[in-house]
């Protein structure tokens, strides 16, 4: 397994070589690419080097499997006729100047007809631009929508709204447990936007939190953080977080706790698991599940073949795996759906469409929603699974009803959001 | 006399040159160009501050500094972009003065890792005090500039600005080194005992670099960020500092073009590795090496280098 | 031992510090190098000892040469260097810097040996070895100088201004304890500002300027010579 | 009135007493010698009065205002200019550059004077005083040589000529004969004296008997932080206490 | 009371590994006067062999740890031999290399581990030692800290007890004088900068149980490296050591009792006023005269 890794790795680096000699041969004076008008070019400006490449290169290795599958099965239609679909990527290692000029090397030079962002500040940066040239940019993170952003859609993930429907479910089946405590990583895109939705559901579900603990990314210890929310005798354990679960998992088994853990995420549960112990992980409460999971083959999820894409996935890139390696391909099985449904690849129609009608959520459902926290509904919103760890395997246990959710409690939602100093409406 | 018209005249064509450049780049190249000119600025002040022979680990973050200022000014306070320029200009050099009283009670290393120290704490309260600063999102959403009508968000009036605002600091820079100032800031450098035995308040020339350098990189993080539109503490942080460094220590620092000739060559490089994906930093971390071990004087001596070469005759001695 | 130094040339930066000097010296010579200051006495001693490269000539010990060989290895030929400015490890005890003088020898006998007759020579070292090297005053490193470069067990001792900056009655102390040391075998080389006193313990001497030897000839007789009264010895 | 009075200056390293006590004065226009053997407290006397180091206890007046514990680039202000030991300048620069310098204390400018140029004239006034430093220590030929690259006899002098360009009222000189020919001492000798007949006043810390001997008008010598005798040099010469202790007199180890 | 003596023992096990760390770039920048940046990425290579070697291919975990130091250790001694060593009279020059080699070792990690999240490694040392019913040591922090703790005690006796520690320390203070003795400083160097890396190789190989692994782990460990360094004061061993366990417990408590982020902006601080105050740290010697 290992050995394969660093063939490929040895084929990509010498691809990439290759490719980069070129393009120090010929820097500054190749001509605009042109391509035949058969192909319909989408962009992904995201991250590939840096601390952030892990939320961006998986999602471009799926992306471009999911195209090359298309092209050889002779492409999509649209609009009565045939295009080819060419994934062109940029790497802006997480920095909002790179990202600028990337997102107009995309849109101007490669003639992206839609760009995937992964979000937080690089979408910042390139919004004022992309919004006055009317570009289709889709985003992994809803709450880089603004009032203005006409041509931003989160069509994906639901971050961090998603969080709710696991503590409607920890509160229907555990409810003795009364008192939660919070950990999260002091950034503004990720981790205090889900402490903010966590303390909002708990608040709705009756659990009191007792204490919100925020940590920097600069974290090697997580012994003392531990240490000081486990002092407080929660009943539940809440991470708000992706980056830092199994450190902090591997704490709570070292220093015994036994209530209930609830997170955003559990990559690579298998891993915690040999760092701790079956018995410990099991019945932990997570949002994203395997996609091997058989109820992802239940009626309403839109996403073809979960299972066949999950082992593709794995076979070429053993370890690279993320959530955002099946976001990022149902953004753009999403943008290739409405393309056909209006007939037209660029930007404004599918956007137009985009604005005006309802989707297909990949978790089934699909509601535009957004205006009361951010200004705009342009987050899609629908179903969203609650995973459970049973026997060393995640399980979803059920799909929560984001949607109604929202429908009953925004306004305490927005008021979390407001108390942490996030940008609300 | 002769030598001084020659360059002159370089100086002229080197900006006609880059007044017509931007119509012949590609759209991504423009905002590149744009970016290059600023940094152009970051670094050449940047040799300000080390001209006294003190390297300091904050340039980044004062550049931050300049930004924050200028990002809230114009969009929380509505100030206008062409006052909040100065102002980020001033903050910037007034936290420098104000860091000046701890910091160069040190010198050298200390100085170097104090003064990392100090930024690093700064920058980690942008992050800590999410009101006002917005966290690791920062702020966004900062207006454009207003004159006439022009329209800042497009690439060609923004880098016209840029290059009248970076010409015109480098200018200042420029003067400032080769005036009296600058050959009393060599002599703290050189030897700062014997320029206090003559009456040379070291502390306060130190000071002085520290604070104009600042309050020039501070007038650049502000051009900048009205381009981006959007400011957070992570474009400020060590990372970017290394990179002013490699710049300046790359291009090489006798003179006052070599860093300049550093940041230019460099993020050509950078931008042309791009294409290299996963594998870029190690590229450039190779390049870096390579530049260094057979480059030790920096790309600044390369003219030199060449034109011994070509006469076969011993470089002569730098000049300063 | 016979040290033989042959059309030796050095240069700094292509500013010519030795240009082609030749002298020999004999199992069992003190010889001195007098000069005005940048007259190529310090780069005679460093180039013997290997710190610095010639470009030029060469230097032979005993027939074999070692000009190209490194100052770790030419300490190990039984050349000792008394730096100029004393260069003592100032962090280090005084015993920790005799004993890394005797780096090169592994026999702990011979060690310990050698360090009693250091101790006996310099009873003031003995008295501060726990001390820091550094703590101690001009005269006192400089004999801690002369005793690490002895505990090397050398034959030939090269010594570079072991007088500067010292008070007239330590330069004599030093001055006969090189006399001393010399009686018992050891080939001493010296190099001096204060001529007169080099001139007094040397048997031989060699005047330098602008990297060439200028004069050659027993030191009795260069304190006599009009030009070295007039231009070195203050007379 | 003396020009410069040194009171009661103690200085402690640690438990050390590097100086204990030290009293004495200096003329006006006088050559005033400090010797004294290695770690007698010489050169720590030379920082406290330059103000490159404070006294623990004890006061520093120079023309009757106490200056004890200034920062020595005020002190340079007030006139006292000091030199350092073996061949301290700025090396990568000209020797005009050096002496330019040296005049900071008459030329001083600011940022903005200096950029619209409104300092032409006082630049141009320090040029002038520059040069004429430079003539006075015969450097002119070598006016456009860079530092490094002077023999040690052009440095000597080039030093004492940087020194000068700051218009001292008082001029220490560390050990400005060590390391020099004898030919090459006389030069700098009656450069020295020089110096003293334009009315400059001057405390010389020396080894170079010869020098000391000739030059001074009286000395002070010290010993294990201590003044150990004061007067001419021909009284210090004879004081049986001065050539046991530092001339070698006896054969004492 | 339960959580102040928990709150202990975490700070005192999480020095060893600040120790460590420290204490290798000290000797590094001592010897060869370069400052290491690519220090923490020396300690991201020793994590990552424990992760490729142990992890994915089952090699008993202490060979892996054996190897990652021999690993660690080579990478560092072609560093010295050739980056530090043709660099000798440009220290900026080194600082500038090791950038190099820091961005190589981060890709090289990159295309070995490949891009997802972070590595982890199970740890070979099962479950948690409890004293008195309420203090909790998990077996693996115990037997980091104890081969921590043992190695600088070794390293002690290295520099303290053996010649060619003396040697080191020499041509720590004076290259040229140390070669008149008969020291060969370039072998020193290789000493040092070996016996250095492989401190920081250890750090990673011990820590790799515990932590995220990942291209980029090495800038923490960096950082608080180089505040080690100041508070123990440059090119003092001791001091680093000292430093660590200072620094380790203050960052633990101020972590447990308010946050993370003012336990790092207060440490840096904290450093800025001992540089004023003190700014040969607490055990340096003062370098200015």
């Amino acid at each position: 397994m290992t050995n394969r890794t660093i063939d490929n790795n040895r084929r990509k680096f010498l691809k990439q070589a290759g490719a980069g000699m070129a393009a120090v041969a010929g820097a500054g004076m190749v001509p605009l690419r042109s391509y035949a008008d058969d192909t319909l070019v989408v962009g992904m400006n995201i991250p590939m080097t840096g601390d952030y490449a892990p939320w961006g290169l998986p999602g471009l290795y799926d992306c471009e499997i999911i195209a090359n599958n298309i092209n050889a099965a002779g492409g999509v239609e649209i609009g009565g006729k045939s295009y080819q679909i060419r994934v062109a990527a940029y790497d802006h290692a997480y920095d909002t100047e790179k990202a600028l000029q990337g997102f107009k090397k995309l849109v101007l030079e490669d003639d992206a007809k839609m760009v995937m962002m992964l979000g937080g500040s690089t979408v910042a940066s390139v919004l004022p631009w992309a919004t006055r040239k009317k570009v289709l940019t889709t985003t992994l993170l809803p709450s880089d929508i603004t009032p203005d952003s006409d041509y931003l859609f989160a069509t994906c993930e639901s971050h961090p709204l998603y969080n709710v429907t696991g503590v409607v479910w920890l509160a229907q089946n555990y409810p003795e447990a009364k008192k939660a405590v919070i950990v999260t990583n002091n950034d503004a895109e990720y981790g205090l936007q889900s402490a903010a939705t966590y303390k909002a559901a708990f608040e709705v579900a009756g659990i009191e939190v007792v204490d919100v603990n925020l940590h920097g990314f600069d974290v090697t210890d997580f012994a003392p953080i531990v240490s000081s929310v486990l002092a407080k005798n929660p009943d539940i354990f809440c991470m708000a977080t992706s980056f830092y679960v199994t450190p902090l998992m591997e704490q709570l088994y070292h220093q015994g706790f036994d209530g209930k853990i609830i997170s955003c995420t559990l990559d690579y549960y298998e891993e915690i698991i040999a760092k701790t112990s079956e018995e410990f992980v099991n019945g932990t409460i997570y949002q994203f599940p395997d996609f091997d999971d058989p109820m992802l083959n239940n009626e309403g999820i839109h996403f073809p073949d979960p299972g066949g894409f999950d082992a593709a996935f794995r076979k070429d890139h053993p370890n690279d795996w993320s959530a955002v390696a099946w976001e990022y391909p149902a953004i753009l099985l999403n943008w290739i759906e409405n393309a056909q449904r209006v007939g037209s690849g660029e930007s404004e129609d599918v956007a137009k469409y985009l604005r005006n009608n309802s989707q297909n959520f990949v978790f089934g459902g699909g509601d535009w929603w957004g205006s009361q926290l951010w200004g705009l509904d342009h987050a899609l919103v629908g179903r969203w699974p609650v995973v459970v760890i049973e026997n060393g395997k995640a399980r979803i246990q059920e799909y929560g009803d984001l949607s109604a959710w929202l429908a009953d409690h925004t306004e305490v939602l927005v008021r979390h959001m407001k108390e942490l100093g996030l940008r609300t409406v | 006399m002769l030598a001084k018209h020659r360059t002159l005249m370089t100086i002229v064509l080197i900006l006609a040159g880059l007044l017509i450049l931007p119509h012949y780049l590609k759209y991504h190249q423009q905002d590149f160009l744009i970016f290059l000119v600023v940094n152009v600025l970051v670094v050449a002040s940047y040799r300000l501050v080390t001209l006294t022979g003190e390297w300091s680990l904050i340039h980044a973050v004062m550049m931050g500094i300049g930004a924050y200022t200028s990002g809230m000014l114009t969009k929380f306070l509505d100030f206008s972009f062409w006052i909040s320029l100065p102002l980020a200009g001033v903050v910037a050099g007034l936290t420098a003065a104000l860091l000046s009283f701890p910091l160069f009670r040190t010198t050298q290393f200390y100085f170097l890792i104090g003064s990392f120290a100090a930024g690093e704490a700064i920058r980690l309260s942008w992050i800590h005090f999410i009101r006002p600063f917005g966290g690791t999102s920062g702020i966004s959403a900062l207006p454009s500039p207003e004159l006439l009508g022009i329209d800042f968000l497009e690439p060609i009036p923004y880098f016209y600005l840029t290059l009248a605002i970076v010409t015109a600091c480098l200018v200042i820079l420029y003067r400032i080194e080769k005036s009296r100032i600058g050959l009393t800031l060599h002599a703290v450098h050189w030897q700062a005992p014997l320029a206090e035995s003559v009456g040379i308040n070291t502390w306060n020339y130190r000071t002085l670099a520290f604070t104009t350098g600042s309050m020039f990189v501070g007038i650049a993080g502000a051009l900048k960020v009205h381009y981006i539109g959007t400011v957070t503490p992570n474009q400020y942080g060590i990372g970017f500092m290394v990179f002013i460094l490699i710049w300046l220590i790359v291009g090489g620092y006798k003179t006052f073009y070599g860093a300049i000739l550093g940041v230019i060559i460099l993020s050509i490089l950078d931008e042309m590795f791009r294409e290299l994906e996963v594998i870029r930093p190690a590229v450039y971390g190779a390049v870096l090496i390579l530049f260094i071990l057979y480059l030790p004087d920096g790309l600044e001596s390369l003219p030199q280098k060449i034109a011994s070469r070509i006469k076969g005759a011993s470089p002569k001695g730098s000049h300063s | 031992m016979k040290l033989s130094v042959s059309n030796l040339e050095v240069s700094y930066n292509k500013v010519s510090a030795l240009r082609g000097i030749s002298f020999e010296v004999d199992s069992g010579d003190f010889v001195t190098l007098i000069g005005s200051n940048g007259a190529g006495k310090s780069t005679t001693l460093r180039t013997i000892s290997g710190l610095v490269k010639p470009s030029g000539g060469e230097i032979t010990l005993d027939g074999a040469r070692i000009d190209n060989l490194d100052p770790d290895v030419i300490v190990q030929k039984r050349i000792g260097h008394v730096p100029e400015g004393r260069r003592i490890f100032k962090d280090l005890s005084v015993s920790e810097n005799l004993m890394l003088g005797a780096y090169i020898h592994r026999d702990r006998n011979t060690v310990e040996k050698t360090i009693k007759q250091v101790f006996e020579h310099f009873p003031r070292l003995h008295d501060r070895r726990n001390q820091q090297a550094g703590t101690m005053s001009g005269g006192e490193q400089q004999m801690l100088a002369i005793g690490r470069a002895l505990m090397s067990r050398p034959k030939i001792l090269l010594l570079d201004e072991p007088s500067l900056g010292l008070a007239p009655i330590i330069v004599k102390e030093i001055g006969e304890f090189l006399s001393e040391l010399n009686s018992q075998g050891v080939t001493v080389i010296l190099v001096e500002q204060n001529a007169d006193l080099a001139l007094q313990l040397a048997r031989f001497g060699y005047v330098l300027e602008t990297g060439l030897i200028a004069m050659a000839d027993r030191a009795a007789n260069l304190a006599d010579n009009e030009h070295v009264k007039k231009a070195y010895l203050g007379i | 009135m003396s020009m410069l009075q040194v009171k009661n200056v103690s200085k402690q390293f640690g438990g050390l007493a590097a100086l204990d006590n030290v009293n004495f004065s200096v003329e006006k226009e006088h050559i005033h010698g400090l010797i004294g053997p290695n770690g007698a407290g010489k050169s720590t006397m030379f920082k406290i009065i330059s103000g490159f180091s404070s006294p623990t206890a004890g006061s520093i007046i120079f023309n009757d205002s106490s200056i004890t514990g200034l920062k020595s680039s005020r002190i340079a202000e007030a006139g006292i200019i000091r030199t350092f030991q073996q061949t301290t300048l700025f090396h990568e620069m000209t020797v005009f550059e050096n002496v330019l310098i040296g005049t900071h204390n008459s030329s001083r400018t600011n940022i903005l004077s200096a950029l619209i140029g409104s300092d032409r004239k006082r630049q141009q006034s320090a040029k002038n005083h520059a040069m004429e430093a430079i003539r006075f220590m015969g450097l002119e030929d070598r006016m456009h040589q860079i530092a490094s690259e002077l023999p040690l006899g052009s440095k000597r002098a080039l030093v004492i000529a940087v020194a000068l360009s700051a218009k001292p009222r008082l001029l220490l000189l560390d050990e400005p004969f060590a390391g020099m020919n004898p030919e090459e001492t006389n030069t700098m000798m009656a450069l020295t004296e020089k110096v003293r007949q334009s009315g400059i006043t001057i405390i010389l810390v020396e080894h170079d008997m010869k020098a000391v001997m000739g030059l001074c008008d009286r000395l002070t010598v010290l010993n294990f932080g201590k003044v150990l005798a004061q007067g001419t040099p021909k009284e210090v010469r004879n004081n049986p206490e001065v050539i046991n202790a530092y001339l070698g007199g006896g054969k004492s180890t | 009371m339960e959580l102040l003596v928990q709150t202990m023992v975490n700070g005192i096990i999480q020095s060893g590994f600040y120790a460590l760390a420290a204490v290798g770039l000290v000797l590094i920048f001592g010897v060869m006067k370069v400052v290491n940046f690519a220090h923490g990425e020396l300690t991201m290579v020793g994590a990552y062999s424990v992760w490729f070697l142990h992890a994915q291919n089952d090699m008993p975990f202490l060979l892996t740890v054996v190897t990652a130091v021999v690993l660690v250790a080579m990478i560092g001694l072609l560093m010295e031999r050739f980056l530090f060593r043709p660099m000798t009279d440009s220290p900026l020059g080194g600082l500038i290399c090791s950038i190099g080699v820091l961005f190589v070792l981060q890709v090289a990690a990159t295309l070995v581990g490949g891009e997802g999240p972070s590595k982890q490694v199970p740890p070979p040392y099962e479950g948690t030692l409890v004293l008195f019913d309420m203090l909790r040591i998990p077996y693996q922090r115990l037997f980091s800290f104890a081969v921590a703790a043992t190695t600088l005690g070794l390293l002690w006796y290295f520099l303290t007890r053996m010649r060619i520690g003396w040697a080191l320390r020499a041509v720590a203070q004076d290259r040229e004088a140390a070669s008149l003795q008969g020291i060969n400083s370039n072998r020193m160097s290789m000493i040092a900068m070996g016996v250095g890396a492989a401190m920081a190789g250890l750090a990673g190989a011990l820590m790799a149980p515990l932590t995220n692994i990942n291209p980029h782990m090495g800038h923490n460990v960096i950082i608080t490296a180089f505040i080690v360094t100041i508070v123990g004061g440059v090119g003092s061993l001791p001091g680093a050591v000292i430093a660590s366990v200072l620094y380790a417990l203050f960052h633990t408590f101020v972590t447990t009792y308010f946050s993370g982020t003012i336990a790092t902006i207060s440490g840096l601080v904290i450093m800025v006023l001992i540089l004023i105050v003190r700014p040969s740290g607490i055990l340096g010697k003062r370098v200015t005269e």
